[in-house]
């Protein structure tokens, strides 16, 4: 939703960071997605937890893929590079990006399509390869940018909006990520700050691949049909206009619940969503139990939220490569080239 | 019979098993030859599998220097197969060499009668001197190198001294390869004349000469050039290119102290990922290349099209093999240049850079890396098996010390700090050249979105015509820059003026000598123009127009040289003449000349058929 | 005031906001003139997004025919939304009218004064007449839709009468409609005199026709060919190809009785996975299709490879989009045009088809089935964003029962019987296609084994250079004969003898009548042809060969069909001039004219100037 | 390993199958792998699984990628339709061939590389698809075809013959097939006949996603300098020559045990690998605990083989679609095109 232009003035009372810095430094340009999508939440966790944390957004590097999620990166930290490179590869963009430089921070943002259809295969070694940095994917079971095919994370039996009931097994990225050694894994609801913004504070300084599977509902397209709502006028006219040429304006769906309970979210369809959080008390530093766990609350139906599993010590591209502490982009002649002498000496071992 | 007598100059083709160990020693043959000052050019012909199919090595002897594929007769057969034996024995020139293992008998008569047979019970002394049957395998090879020497007259200590340094490292592997060497050496002195009418002479003619490969020469060009990020993923002929770059990066590059490594080498889980990588890296300032072969290039086209159009420096390596889809896998090609010129969906377009040397293929590979950081563009390197994966006669590498890397336009802070407003996309100097930054440069100033998309000057998403008509007309413009910007063609005048002109690119060089040779031996004189980059250089324009005819040379079945010509330079095809060769092989300079011959309608009375 | 007068001729651009049901009111305004009889070409610019942000729908009404776009300057202007608000109004003629919501007071001098202002207070009446929030957007549209019929004097009857039948299914919901859109009539009507200067009047010239997109016809044509097998991943334009494959597919290919798919559309992963499971399908015997645009067709790159050389039929539908990389996706462009034909690395061509309307593009997707069964190869229908997904006046869709589907040379039992020995890629009848078997035909003869390696004609692994050429050539053969199996171009004699032509492929067709009037009007003869497949027919040399000049159109930056021209044809570049349009709009008669005429040195005096 | 000609006798006391076929009629061509390599037994294995089910051959498509594995549909089967694709892309290609022709028994074949590298979205996408097929990976943690690089099966730590320990996180493919929806699932290794051909044969009777995981050692380049046998000389000469010219003719690795035991198989460079065969009694129906006797094994370092899984009732890609019980390549005309009629009256809808 855009056609309001972006309010310019600057509230001097807006609470600043160590760095000086208020939350304002950290947005980006004005988002062009629909009102109420959820993937603006996840936006605004990301400049909330980096205001929190201090971090400079130019020592960030924001990095994504094609969809309406991959679009969010200009949406936030508008003085970071960011690059929406092709649909399903930003995993090996961000290798390329972080081992040529380890010293930035950098947040991968993908989609439920982007990440479990064209991009499985980087997405598990992107995992493999211990990447530092945060991946984030705005999971919204759909293809929102392609208008609402289902994705490969769509429950089965779910109901899209257009097209018979999702007939597939749906992937569990939670799950995928550790099972391919990811040592950070999250879940959360894009629509619960609370739990959000301190996840994304957590990954960002986690050493390692920390990823974070966020619920983001598509207010547009996913999940329609299968709504018991009463009449809407709209949903009728849509469907007999063999189109989805009306989306109304939907407010931002959010939620807050404690530690160890559970919420259930309404959907704009009237569809229900039950979501589990993990409770205080839950330690996530075993990798069977996680799994466990998971599998057990995938199997009532419930989402299960927070953090699911993190390897506290866990180590990184640049770690298992060896490479040099400074960054390898800092390098000059002296440091990279082997010079004439050497050259000569080459030349020896091939006379 | 007649009986082939030569000195310095034949083809002598070893035929094995692969897997058997033969690599090694045929090598060791063509190096001791190398050693003795006398141009050599070997050749490997092996199969797509690893072990127990056959494998052809072909040393080419020539003082004259004519170091291509001679043709497909040879004046010797090492028959060390026997499911090609037939074959082989067919492949030898009348009056030929045929070597072989005479332990179990073979009714020579039974095949030909033109030829000389040369047997040595190899096995027999293998079974004799050697318990373990895996060192009897092994030396068999070593002992037939050493009945050569003698056949050959080649210099024996060049030999052993030979084996020596390429032993260094487990010097008790040395006296029992020498000793194998003299079982084969003293069995051929005992048993026929030495030398043959057929031999070799040392010479001075390698000096400041190394054999080398161009997957090497590469690799050490982009050890040089600063090259720090390398993914891959494995595929035939490339892979030795990637597998040297660790070889001298983990010799030249890890700090003494600390351990660190000054690089990065990948294995990615494809193509698709290991070109990401790449760009991700040359997104953020490093020096970042990956290599690959025909169908990694095609699983590479939709990033291709990214970076061309993003504006992000690429470096690839494609070492071409024969197409198309899996193709010949271990065989020679030039079918990838429309495939890489026009990389990508949209109008896209890439520079190629083509080596046709070692000593060029580290140039080139070295530049390379400066050329696409310039142009901030994608740069292939078009290599091919021929190039990539034989030990050829090269120039030594050189280097100047002060040389520095060309990162191109990128603003730094200060500069940044002194702009109103920075756009990556304007075209300040006018030459298609933008400024990029590289992340994290600055608090405030110079970030921006780079994107696969239609933008305006200052990275802006849009979908307005006009930005978008004046960012791809910007990117044409590039092109022009680049056209004088990367390595000028080579041009030899032939020694008598000429109405017509030849054409190639990359390793069509090797035989440039003897096709010029051929043709004065008739009285045809021909200039020839060795094209090293695309987009082509004002000269190539310049070096068509000025001749009446101009034979383009092709080593794929479309003629993709010379359609490349036409369409770009909007040159009158009936002009460019298609001299093309496609089988696999490496071209011969009488399969060139003859062609040429029959367009130029010359009747074809040549040396050709006492050569091919 | 000069006021814009026009009966049946004139532009109408509606400004939108996308995601606010504009759509189907503009449509419903444009069917309605078509009902009327009156020639009428719709065209959507939408931005590559989801929800609010400027959409804009151009409704061209010409009596004489002209369906091309006309320009950028548009005669009305039904300005909905409020961020385009001032690129809307200037983008009005002179003398043009500007519809807007009144409801808020707008300085409308401080705009212009050379237009018509023609205020409606839509939201006002919104706000009165419905409750919920939802409702007041969606019929504000309609309501303008009724004002406009006022306003033009349409028939009121047929907007009525194309309400009911939208709404067949949900009869409720047609009562609420026609109220609103007696609103907009009824305000209208009372408050300006109507209708305006500018208006429409019924006419009789769509006898016999329908409004249909591309991308529909194209799907009904995969349903009547008997395509089984679809397979997809989403990406715009192509989507709706699919969809409505899937439509019409769900609607006349399930069994009443059992409830059984007579097909299977699966949803890939990606496009590379879409390609392979065409392949599969297409080796295993079923007529299979995937449609995709520029960025699937680049990952579709090394499938397509392995398709030409193993000779896999493969229907692959391309709605081109801008160009490069993700470029211009909701933009029209013919940009794949190289990527296409050389599609892969290595020698690889591709059967190449261009549809220029909706019958056009039934007809050849139905044929499609046909041209790649019979010569085992891909066939690559190219459509644009501009014919996908616009609606287009087309002639209705025939078909003859009679037909019957041809798979080719396909050998079944009873002939494998009959055979000595079955040779997969024995070229027996000399036309370089040799004949298939499907897996399970036979227990003990015609099975092989399908690679992408080199082959012998038995299809047994082969790395002989001999079998290579052998192989490759034949497929060169097979080009040979797919040229004049596949269609012929259209030709269309001017009505003067000419001495130059104009060549174009696709969409570019909607604009041939305009442009040969416009020529015309200046005293300029151009015979056109219209190309319909690559490889080229032999008409179209002869069509070059008989013109001095020849016009080659390309709707793209480098020339792309030009070079194909070229490249294939050895013709003269010289005699090949070159109009170029690749802003992303659908190009004008007016652009190519003006490049005409200035290449044909001719001062552009013409109407250009009155029209563009 | 093929220099020797195959013999061609037919030995008339060879015993026959249900269809009066000898095991002979189930041979391809000779093979041209190493020899000694496990690739070769799993072809043999395949061969006598369809003689004992006597299936014709002919009715069989055998479909492969890119590798030394994917090469071994060329040696069995010969009266079988084959189809060698490209690198990784099996999955669809046999996707496609079993959408067109339900009828058929597919086979597909893969290796490491081929699956769990470039392949690895294609592998999991058509497990979520049930495809009707039996997916079997040659696996020997190496890239046998391009001469030895590590896969991503290979165990963290391997000392691969060329270059460092491999430093990654290995992928197993049993845990994520199992994971990804797969209704029939087992590990064997290719030198235990008595293990192997059952499961061939089970999982070819399988309907649905049936996946064995064959480890297969390439005897040429796989887990070679990790060896602490003693001086060999050809290992110090290939060293020495920096390239793997001489390979030296092995013996196939085979091993033979009971279920519930365990087995130490030595690999021909003297390492040692742990199989450990499920226990008689093991319940493969309840997914859950597969995949926590499977994590439990892999902690141990021991590779559990035998039928980790298996559906029962699964249901296969043509039950989803609902596709015709006739192949859909049968259908001719009259099936298919809706005729002149039906399209005037989808005329008469656009006009
Ligand atoms: C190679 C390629 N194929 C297809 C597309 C079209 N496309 C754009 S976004 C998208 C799916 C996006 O889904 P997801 O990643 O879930 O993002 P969302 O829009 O739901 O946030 C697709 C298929 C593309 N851009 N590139
Ligand atoms: C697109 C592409 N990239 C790379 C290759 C080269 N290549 C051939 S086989 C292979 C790996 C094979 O490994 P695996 O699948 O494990 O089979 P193995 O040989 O070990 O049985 C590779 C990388 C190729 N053929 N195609
Ligand atoms: S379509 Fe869905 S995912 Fe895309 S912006 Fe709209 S609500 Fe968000
Ligand atoms: S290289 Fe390895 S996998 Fe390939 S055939 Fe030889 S032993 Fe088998
Ligand atoms: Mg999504
Ligand atoms: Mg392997």
């Amino acid at each position: 939703m855009s056609y309001m232009k972006k309010p310019q003035f600057y509230n001097p009372d807006l609470p600043k960071n160590e760095l000086g810095l208020t939350i304002r430094d950290y947005e980006g340009s004005l988002s062009t997605l629909c009102a109420g999508c959820g993937h603006d939440s996840i936006s605004s966790g990301i400049m909330q937890a980096c205001f929190e944390l201090s971090i400079s957004p130019h020592t960030v590097a924001k990095i994504s893929g094609i969809g309406c999620s991959s679009k969010t990166p200009t949406y936030y930290l508008g003085n970071a590079h960011g690059f929406n490179s092709v649909h399903g590869r930003m995993p090996s963009v961000a290798t390329g990006a972080n081992v040529a430089n380890r010293d930035l921070t950098y947040i991968g943002m993908s989609g439920d399509g982007d990440t479990a259809s064209i991009g499985l295969g980087q997405f598990v070694h992107v995992i493999r390869r211990q990447l530092n940095m945060l991946y984030v994917v705005a999971n919204n079971g759909t293809y929102g940018l392609t208008k609402g095919q289902n994705s490969a994370t769509l429950d089965k039996g779910s109901k899209p909006k257009k097209g018979p009931d999702n007939p597939w097994d749906s992937i569990d990225l939670v799950t995928t990520a550790i099972q391919m050694g990811a040592t950070f894994v999250a879940r959360s609801f894009s629509g619960d700050k609370q739990q959000l913004v301190p996840l994304i504070k957590a990954a960002v300084a986690h050493k390692g691949f920390a990823f974070i599977d966020c619920i983001s509902p598509c207010v547009t397209f996913n999940n329609h049909a299968g709504s018991t709502k009463s009449y809407d006028y709209v949903r009728e006219h849509n469907a007999v206009m063999n189109r989805m040429d009306f989306i109304p304006l939907q407010d931002e769906i959010t939620t807050e619940y404690a530690a160890g309970t559970s919420s259930q979210v309404s959907l704009h369809d009237g569809s229900v969503m039950h979501l589990q959080k993990l409770a205080e008390d839950y330690d996530p530093r075993d990798k069977i139990t996680a799994l466990d766990n998971l599998q057990r609350h995938n199997a009532d139906g419930k989402v299960l939220t927070g953090l699911l599993y993190v390897d506290p010590d866990a180590s990184d591209t640049h770690d298992v490569l060896a490479t040099s502490k400074t960054p390898l982009r800092e390098l000059k002649e002296k440091d990279l080239c082997p010079g004439a002498e050497v050259l000569s000496s080459i030349n020896a071992s091939f006379s | 019979m007649n009986t082939i007598t030569a000195v310095n100059e034949f083809v002598i083709r070893f035929a094995n098993v692969n897997g058997t160990g033969s690599a090694s020693a045929n090598m060791l043959f063509a190096k001791s030859l190398f050693r003795m000052g006398i141009p050599v050019s070997p050749r490997n012909m092996f199969p797509s599998n690893i072990q127990g199919l056959p494998t052809w090595y072909d040393v080419r002897v020539s003082e004259k220097g004519y170091m291509g594929r001679r043709g497909e007769n040879v004046d010797m057969v090492v028959a060390m197969n026997p499911q090609s034996f037939e074959r082989d024995v067919k492949s030898l020139a009348p009056g030929g060499f045929l070597f072989y293992d005479s332990t179990k008998y073979i009714d020579t008569g039974k095949y030909r009668s033109d030829i000389q047979w040369i047997g040595v019970p190899l096995m027999e002394i293998c079974q004799r001197e050697y318990q373990n049957p895996r060192q009897r395998q092994l030396f068999k090879n070593i002992i037939y190198v050493g009945a050569l020497a003698a056949l050959l007259e080649m210099d024996f200590d060049v030999i052993k001294d030979l084996i020596a340094s390429q032993f260094k490292a487990k010097q008790k592997l040395i006296p029992p390869n020498i000793h194998a060497l003299e079982l084969g050496y003293d069995y051929a002195s005992k048993n026929f004349d030495c030398p043959l009418s057929i031999k070799v002479k040392a010479a001075d003619l390698n000096k400041d000469k190394i054999l080398i490969d161009g997957n090497t020469a590469s690799a050490i060009g982009a050890v040089y050039s600063g090259a720090t990020v390398a993914s891959w993923y494995p595929i035939t002929p490339s892979t030795s290119l990637v597998e040297a770059f660790e070889k001298f990066a983990e010799r030249f590059r890890i700090d003494k102290e600390t351990g660190e490594k000054k690089f990065a080498i990948i294995q990615a889980e494809d193509e698709l990922s290991a070109m990401g990588m790449v760009i991700g890296a040359s997104w953020n300032g490093a020096r970042a290349f990956t290599a690959t072969s025909g169908p990694g290039v095609s699983l590479m086209t939709e990033f291709l099209g990214l970076a061309y159009f993003a504006e992000i420096p690429v470096v690839l390596f494609d070492v071409q093999r024969g197409g198309p889809s899996t193709g010949m896998p271990t065989r020679t090609q030039q079918s990838d240049i429309l495939s890489c010129a026009y990389a990508s969906h949209g109008d896209s377009k890439q520079v190629l850079l083509f080596p046709s040397d070692p000593k060029d293929a580290f140039d080139i590979a070295a530049d390379a890396f400066d050329y696409a950081n310039r142009l901030q563009t994608p740069v292939i390197v078009m290599l091919d098996l021929e190039l990539g994966m034989n030990d050829w006669i090269s120039d030594e590498l050189e280097w100047d010390d002060k040389r520095e890397y060309d990162q191109g336009k990128v603003l730094n802070a200060e500069q940044l700090d002194k702009l109103e407003r920075y756009g990556r996309y304007l075209d300040v100097d006018g030459d298609g050249i933008t400024y990029r930054t590289y992340p994290g440069t600055h608090p405030e100033k110079g970030a921006f979105f780079t994107r696969g998309t239609s933008r305006d000057e200052y990275a802006v998403y849009s979908e307005l015509g006009e930005d978008y008509v004046h960012n791809v007309d910007r990117l044409t413009r590039k092109f022009a820059t680049a056209a004088e910007l990367l390595p000028k063609p080579v041009i030899y005048k032939a020694k008598a003026s000429a109405v017509c002109g030849v054409v190639y690119v990359g390793t069509t060089a090797l035989v440039q000598d003897e096709m010029t040779d051929l043709l004065e031996q008739d009285g045809i004189y021909v200039d020839a123009m060795k094209i090293r980059a695309f987009p082509f250089h004002s000269d190539v324009k310049k070096f068509i127009n000025k001749h009446q005819k101009v034979f383009v040379i092709d080593i794929n079945r479309d003629a993709q040289l010379r359609t490349l010509l036409i369409n770009e330079e909007d040159f009158d095809p009936a002009k460019l003449l298609s001299i093309r060769h496609y089988d696999g092989m490496p071209v011969t300079a009488v399969t060139i000349v003859e062609q040429m011959k029959s367009a130029l309608g010359i009747s074809d009375n040549s040396n050709a058929e006492k050569r091919a």
